[in-house]
């Protein structure tokens, strides 16, 4: 399946994209979220270790299946306030 | 009430509103632009969100705070966009019978939107460079 | 800066001083007049001080705050005489680099407040009756 | 030697002024001070035992002696804020 994947920050000033679109196995998680946009963006390794991932705008642990989800975003670490 | 919005905010309005009969204590925080961090100057900073989610999380937060103490009001206001030098980035008022309460859900509710809001700041340094602050980030590359 | 008044306090005025460049954490704390107390109604309070050593008291919880905390800026103002249902008595402002200095400064400042400064309010009930208010004081004859 | 002893909130109240003047021996003390109101005020009773006292817009101790001071106060517990 073809999942959009939402990026911010300096997530999307290095990808220059505000999400990327990638193919994953039917059962995949959000593990797998983690590990495609590493393996894209190899120069923001330690970003995307330190990131979380929202499904449907809530945070997502590790093992949340991605399918039948809205919307997957990748949430680097916050610094509003 | 809470509140995402690319205007200066208006905190004199914000304080009036908290201000409510059943109230004898009012705590505000402001979260304004500094000009140093580090030795490092700030010429401006921008906000970006995930707009739908950051209002979602800012509505949780607002909530949980309202079950955890017995506020009279509670508002959260997010400026996204640039903020200038001493302009708010980000306001929590709470008002309570006692100031107990008030302080604590204030601080409470800063410390957890600087947790888990979707909002990032991008610092525009004074020798021309910009950077989004990623708390707990080493430098790539 | 320290301050006893008896008009109203402009608390947008007051916030907006302590949006300094070197500040990015401003804590107000407002006391303001409540309506309930323990059951019942207050109508309006009224605020007497012996204003000579309040004005002293004041200034020198100001000075000790200063020296605690690394504040950019600290203000205290107490309204006397009346102060109707919902308007500030007392406003405690302080701002500085990061958030814990200015909570733990605003804190401290008005728990000290209430315990050292020599002010009084009056409770002027819904009954009619009037009542200063003594902390500890058991009801006399 | 002959003090006037500032009152205030509900102590001024039921004494019906802002000042009383006592006359002191010249030893005297803080201490001496809150006996004296409290005997004068004997309806006040509880408040003057809850109540400090300032010598020249400062809170003294009991030990503290009255000679030579200018400004002496009785300050029944405060509510400001």
């Amino acid at each position: 399946m073809m999942i959009e994947v939402q990026l911010f920050a300096g997530l999307r000033e290095v990808w220059g994209g505000e999400s990327v679109t990638i193919k994953f196995c039917d059962d995949a998680t959000v593990a797998d979220v983690l590990v495609a946009v590493e393996q894209l963006l190899p120069e923001c390794e330690s970003l995307v270790r330190l990131s979380r991932v929202a499904i449907d705008q809530q945070f997502a642990s590790t093992d949340t299946p991605l399918a039948g989800c809205r919307e997957v975003a990748l949430i680097p670490p916050v610094s509003g306030g | 009430m809470i509140e995402l919005t690319n205007k200066p905010i208006d905190v004199a309005k914000l304080v009036a509103t908290a201000q409510q009969p059943s109230a004898g204590a009012v705590v505000l925080f402001l979260g304004i632009t500094r000009e140093f961090t580090e030795g490092k100057q700030t010429t401006t900073l921008y906000y970006e969100a995930y707009e739908a989610m950051a209002h979602s999380e800012l509505t949780r937060l607002h909530d949980e705070a309202c079950k955890r103490w017995p506020l009279v009001e509670c508002r959260l206001i997010h400026r996204l966009g640039e903020v200038p030098l001493t302009e708010t980035s980000v306001a929590v008022v709470a008002s309570a019978p006692h100031r107990d309460a008030a302080f604590a859900a204030a601080r409470w509710l800063i410390d957890n939107i600087k947790l888990s809001v979707p909002i990032w700041k991008q610092e525009h340094w004074s020798d021309g460079t910009q950077e989004w602050v990623h708390p707990g980030k080493k430098q790539d590359g």
